[in-house]
């Protein structure tokens, strides 16, 4: 199968997004003639024009306050935010306008914004390059959130994005942007909000999503050589959340751990904690264990290694949970 | 209620555009700078003191009537002054049509404050003393022209053929906004001090790309313009030079602190930091509002891009139903405003020149007793909303988990009609 | 016992910190000459100065933005963030600085910054000016996040809160603002950092903060009429959370119910949840279960009262609790 | 290093004030005016079109050399010009040390570019062509003032006092910061751009408070001029004539893209807009920039509150190691702008006006290189920060809840020496 990368396919399906769609919109810091910080947008304001690729002016707030504008004018605005730390200048526009103007105006009016958030540590870079959002969103009622993990996923989740008709805050786990991965845009993407089963197995459920689902993949594979059969599942969809997927599981494996960079203190593992042992309460042969960031601040990169879970980690939290 | 057709039959027909260009704007810059100096001077004198642009002369210099950039077509007496950038010429039609208008939002503002003290409503926003502002700037709107408001532009959605009832339904917690901003080309009030006017630019980007030939308004206040998203707008109209209107009603103040708490220089003048002109025009006055709005959105259409007009008018109710302004302005403040009401100034103005008589006034206050009867009765018999409709219009594609979350909650209210205790405890 | 209110007992405590030290300031939207839109600072403004009460231009990013500043001048800036819909354009300098500027400078620089905020809904206002956004705080480390419920509370929390060295957001709930309540200044203070039982019981334990502790303790009392005891827990401290107590209380009970206004997806009872089921699971009669404000937009006031958790919505997740 | 005495001991006396306060300022209003209406002009032309400010002669304009606002006392050749508002009288041995300032933070910049390209920084930001806008403006503060920086102060961060070792650890990932703000006088390294001004701001307002004669410096650059922060900041200083003055070093690029793309007119005009003076002056010129900002401060000292400096400079090299320039500016820019080298034309003033010979030339050159040897050196042997630290300095007062998730990582990472297995994983 041919190879390509998470910031090629990205870059595929933002090409063709464009080509289907005369009102898909390009805006952010950087994306026009230097085709992002990450390259993600490159050659596409060649393509397009400047028209449709538009490099705004330094202000978050302002990129999200315009999308609104021009999606009101029927527009198909995709953001960029530069980098997960960067869209709190942001969050006002995005939680009290962009989440709540459907609602507001009683489905009259719909924002098909998307915004593209490149997310998580693990690059070796200063304060706020290493951030992950995401639980501030998904608490946040009217927003969609996804974050993909391959590049097929990334050439069809973007794709989706864009065309759904709500607003969608779409993360992208910028430390796996360059790794070479299987791609083959024919093969057909499963919906937007559902969550998809990476690697079957019987012993214990693994729920990771963005930049953990590889790490969460490489701790089931170091598993399996101890005899441990362990299912991931890739979230996909952060909210909402594919309860129906991982509810099915977990019937099965009888066992949880979730996997997040974010802190675990209000991180999206309570939550997902909270929902299944509500479910599958008599079920549970172990409580929901979490894996996530320190209830730190983001480190120096020299600590990153330790900050971010890693395979270690994970298996830790699983022999934990076998140990019930 | 008709009236939107009728304001389109006796709707004026655009005036001719007047001046050169921007020259509005120019013409101030030498004042300003003066301006500027004697801010300085000013706070030079206090030393390195903290007192406010509040406790100095400033404050004068402000509200001083006799500001030479205030561009004016109606003297407070009701005489017609000229000024050398802006004129109007009006059919005798169309003047007692604007001053309908003024005299109709001002009743409908009066009844809604009833309404509220009565009860009916949770909160109102009074427009009152604002309603030159609003008429002078939303008449000059062509109807594919796009408004964004705050949340007291009543008189502009008035103009924009929104049915008073659909506003009070907003204040009444009916809904959060109940009208459709497309259809009526006026967006939803919000709330969010400053928000819409990044929405309003992001719309002009997007007329620009449909080759539009029309143009938007932002309105804010001038508590408003210190807020990040209103210069954030300021840089991106001017950067991709937006068919943008930002259209200020300085009323003097915001809840309880006065304008030069926001700025220490007058308002209009934010514009030439941003590249752009700015244009204080008096807003009790809707013949110069009307000029002046309508020679900035003609600016935009022609690709002149955006403009800043300051309506320097007066807020002479309370911030809201909740607030109290005895608690931070003087009586004899208002009293002087009161010397400037826009609709008396308006009225003198028809009479003198014999544009209406006793009858027309007549039968207009009339209507205006009926439109107020009709809202207030209306008002009463709005319907409540349904509890179920909480989970409505969440997403345009609904979500699993609400879906689960709405039944839930349906068989939960169930419960109450089944068990009668239910509903006891 | 005196009565007074929470709106009160606000006023007197901020009173009382500005006499203690000379450094402490207040600044917001209209807290002076008006004394707030709640009058919260109600002559402070007369009796300190305008260089001491300081109304601000009308710019939330500004307001917290300036008085990091401030603190880092030694100054111990109260800053009033006018209603809680109105916190967003300052999440910014909150996240990304207030939280984080003590880890930053190796704890060189510390922020005794106190952010009062207005929230919750019940007071039939028109949109933000109802939101619960307090889990959107306690998920960023490097913030200490707090809620009063009742006069004694707020008046010593708040003077906790300014004297802490660490910056506290300090929710306040404006529904109970004027609410007449035994009122003793003198009364001793828990630690800001601990939870409190305000009203002990063996059956189910109910968990709530600010605005809900009066609906709990209502609940409560329904219950007891039913031959049910109900324990309540005043949480009063959002983050850190004061597990212990919550512990100690669902050791004895095995049954926890969660009440909070924001909505429940990514709220609070989540991590409460799955904290206490990862220490408790194997003394846990019944999942625990979660009572809060529906995943919408906050909707019109008319709406409010089937938005907002109740007597009743508490009582039947109680029922339900019981059931397992 | 015993760079800060040497600093301490040839540093430059304050010298005298000069000309009527504000002048320059107000000098430049009639020029800006025009410009705006060339800006508005050059719009117009395009009509209805969105071509950006960028597309149009705005960029030669505003690139302009012969730009008649631009306050320059040495020019490119390294001959003296006088300026009617602004001199500087430097002893021989100041302007020595200027120099040498200038030579070592490029020289420090210099290694740790090499250090990045080695792996030994995580990623770095380099000043070059912005050591005279850094040195010059560093230079006039007093040691009681306060700066507040972005990201790439490194030469205002020098002349503060702080060990480039210190800075280095920062771009090595071993810390966030590593110097004492207080001690320093410097504030931590500002990422979130804009955040430092409003930080600047309300220092500023807290030395009003303490009746303090000191004031405080803000850098920025000219994309962050778009930021609500930055513009808020405006606001409240202007409101508060606050001390402090806001430093933009305009160095014509925000990564990708022109400083057209954020305003359509020259960066310093914004402060007109807000009420307080700007003042342009060319940013590689050391000398116009330590006069222009020390007029600055003593005018923020006197109580005359804000001022705009907008230093006309060029960011010479990368806008960070990860960015590659060349996908979105062309190399005659950089060839142009090489002419104007702030180190030449200094070194060819001391040159022609005798104030050094080849031995100081000789000698700094140096002392230039054992510096960058001792850094290179003690860079690479800068100790690893230890795990557990992780959770130092999250609170002042420390919590239950991450002392107990210390100490389990502790338990954790003990699991590892014990079990060779756990790390064998
Ligand atoms: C971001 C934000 N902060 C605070 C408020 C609360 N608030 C509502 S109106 C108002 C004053 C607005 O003043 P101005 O902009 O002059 O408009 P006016 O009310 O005078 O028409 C304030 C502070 C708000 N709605 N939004
Ligand atoms: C709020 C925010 N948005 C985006 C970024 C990413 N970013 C870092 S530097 C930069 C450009 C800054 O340009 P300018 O203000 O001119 O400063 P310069 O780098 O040229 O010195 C951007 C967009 C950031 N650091 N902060
Ligand atoms: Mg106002
Ligand atoms: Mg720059």
């Amino acid at each position: 199968m041919p190879k390509s990368t998470i910031a090629r396919a990205l870059n595929e399906g933002l090409r063709k997004a464009m080509e289907k769609d005369s009102k898909v919109l390009i805006m952010g810091e950087d994306v026009g003639k230097l085709g992002g910080v990450f390259r993600v947008t490159d050659g596409l304001q060649k393509d397009f024009g400047e028209d449709r690729v538009i490099d705004t002016p330094l202000a978050e707030s302002g990129i999200i306050g315009t999308a609104v504008g021009l999606a009101m004018r029927g527009f198909r605005p995709v953001c960029e935010i530069q980098f997960d730390g960067f869209v709190f200048p942001a969050y006002d526009q995005i939680v009290s306008q962009v989440a709540k103007f459907h609602y507001r105006s009683q489905g009259k009016v719909s924002l098909p914004i998307t915004i593209r958030i490149p997310f998580g540590g693990g690059i070796g870079a200063v304060e706020h390059h290493s951030e992950s959002p995401e639980a501030l969103f998904c608490h946040i009622a009217g927003l969609k959130v996804v974050a993909c993990s391959s590049a097929n996923d990334a050439y069809s989740m973007i794709q989706q994005s864009i065309a759904s008709d709500d607003p969608v805050i779409f993360f992208e786990p910028k430390r796996r942007y360059w790794e070479k991965a299987d791609f083959d845009p024919a093969a057909g993407a499963p919906p937007l909000h559902r969550a998809r089963v990476v690697r079957p197995g019987a012993d214990v459920t693994i729920v990771a999503y963005g930049p953990m689902v590889r790490t969460a993949l490489d701790a089931a594979a170091a598993a399996e050589t101890e005899g441990r059969s362990l299912e991931v599942i890739d979230l996909r969809t952060l909210s909402p959340l594919d309860m129906d997927a991982i509810l099915e599981s977990v019937r099965r494996t009888r066992r949880l751990v979730v996997v997040h960079e974010a802190p675990g203190n209000g991180g999206l593992g309570g939550e997902i904690a909270a929902r299944v042992t509500e479910s599958e309460f008599y079920r549970l042969e172990a409580p929901v264990l979490r894996v996530a960031g320190f209830d730190t601040p983001y480190p120096g990169s020299q600590l990153e290694d330790n900050y971010l879970p890693d395979l270690d980690r994970v298996l830790d939290a699983v022999d934990r949970s076998l140990d019930y | 209620m008709a009236r939107d057709d009728m304001a389109r039959d006796d709707g004026p027909d655009r005036p001719v555009a007047v001046q050169a260009p921007g020259s509005g704007a120019d013409a101030t810059a030498a004042a300003a700078e003066s301006e500027l100096e004697s801010a300085t001077k000013a706070t030079q004198a206090v030393g390195n003191s903290f007192l406010t642009a509040g406790d100095l002369d400033l404050a004068a210099l402000l509200r001083s009537p006799a500001d030479p950039d205030l561009v004016q077509l109606l003297a407070p007496e009701g005489e017609r002054v000229e000024h050398p950038d802006y004129a109007v010429d009006f059919s005798d039609a169309q003047y007692r049509s604007l001053y309908r208008d003024l005299v109709l939002v001002r009743r409908i503002d009066r009844e809604a404050s009833t309404l509220q003290r009565q009860g009916e409503l949770g909160i109102w926003a009074p427009l009152a003393g604002q309603e030159a502002a609003q008429i002078g700037s939303a008449r000059a709107l062509r109807p594919g022209d796009m408004a964004f408001p705050t949340y007291r532009e009543h008189g502009v959605a008035w103009c924009r053929g929104v049915d008073p009832l659909v506003l009070l339904g907003l204040f009444r917690g009916v809904n959060l906004g109940g009208w459709d901003p497309l259809e009526h080309n006026f967006s939803l009030y919000t709330i969010v001090i400053g928000a819409q006017t990044l929405h309003a630019t992001g719309y002009a980007m997007g007329m620009q790309r449909d080759g539009s030939e029309d143009a938007v308004i932002a309105y804010f206040g001038d508590g408003a313009s210190s807020q990040g998203d209103v210069n954030e707008a300021f840089v991106y109209a001017a950067v991709y030079n937006a068919p943008v209107v930002f259209f200020c009603q300085n009323n003097q103040w915001a809840i309880s602190e006065p304008s030069e708490r926001q700025s220490r220089i007058p308002l209009y003048r934010r514009a030439s930091g941003f590249g752009f002109p700015g244009v204080r025009v008096d807003g009790n006055d809707v013949l110069a509002t009307y000029a002046v709005t309508e020679k900035a959105l003609a600016d935009a259409r022609s690709g002149q891009g955006p403009t800043l007009v300051e309506a320097f008018t007066y807020r002479m109710g309370a911030h809201t139903s909740n607030d109290d302004p005895t608690r931070y302005r003087l009586d004899h403040e208002l009293e002087a405003w009161k010397l400037k009401d826009p609709l008396e100034r308006m009225k003198s103005f028809l009479y003198k020149q014999q544009i209406a008589d006793r009858s027309f006034f007549d039968d207009l206050d009339t209507e205006a007793e009926t439109l107020a009867r009709q809202l207030r009765k209306s008002c009463r018999e709005m319907p409540e909303p349904q509890p179920l409709s909480i989970f409505d219009d969440v997403y345009v594609e609904p979500t699993e988990h609400l879906r689960r979350q709405r039944e839930d909650y349906a068989a939960y209210l169930d419960s109450f009609e089944d068990a009668a205790v239910g509903g006891g405890r």
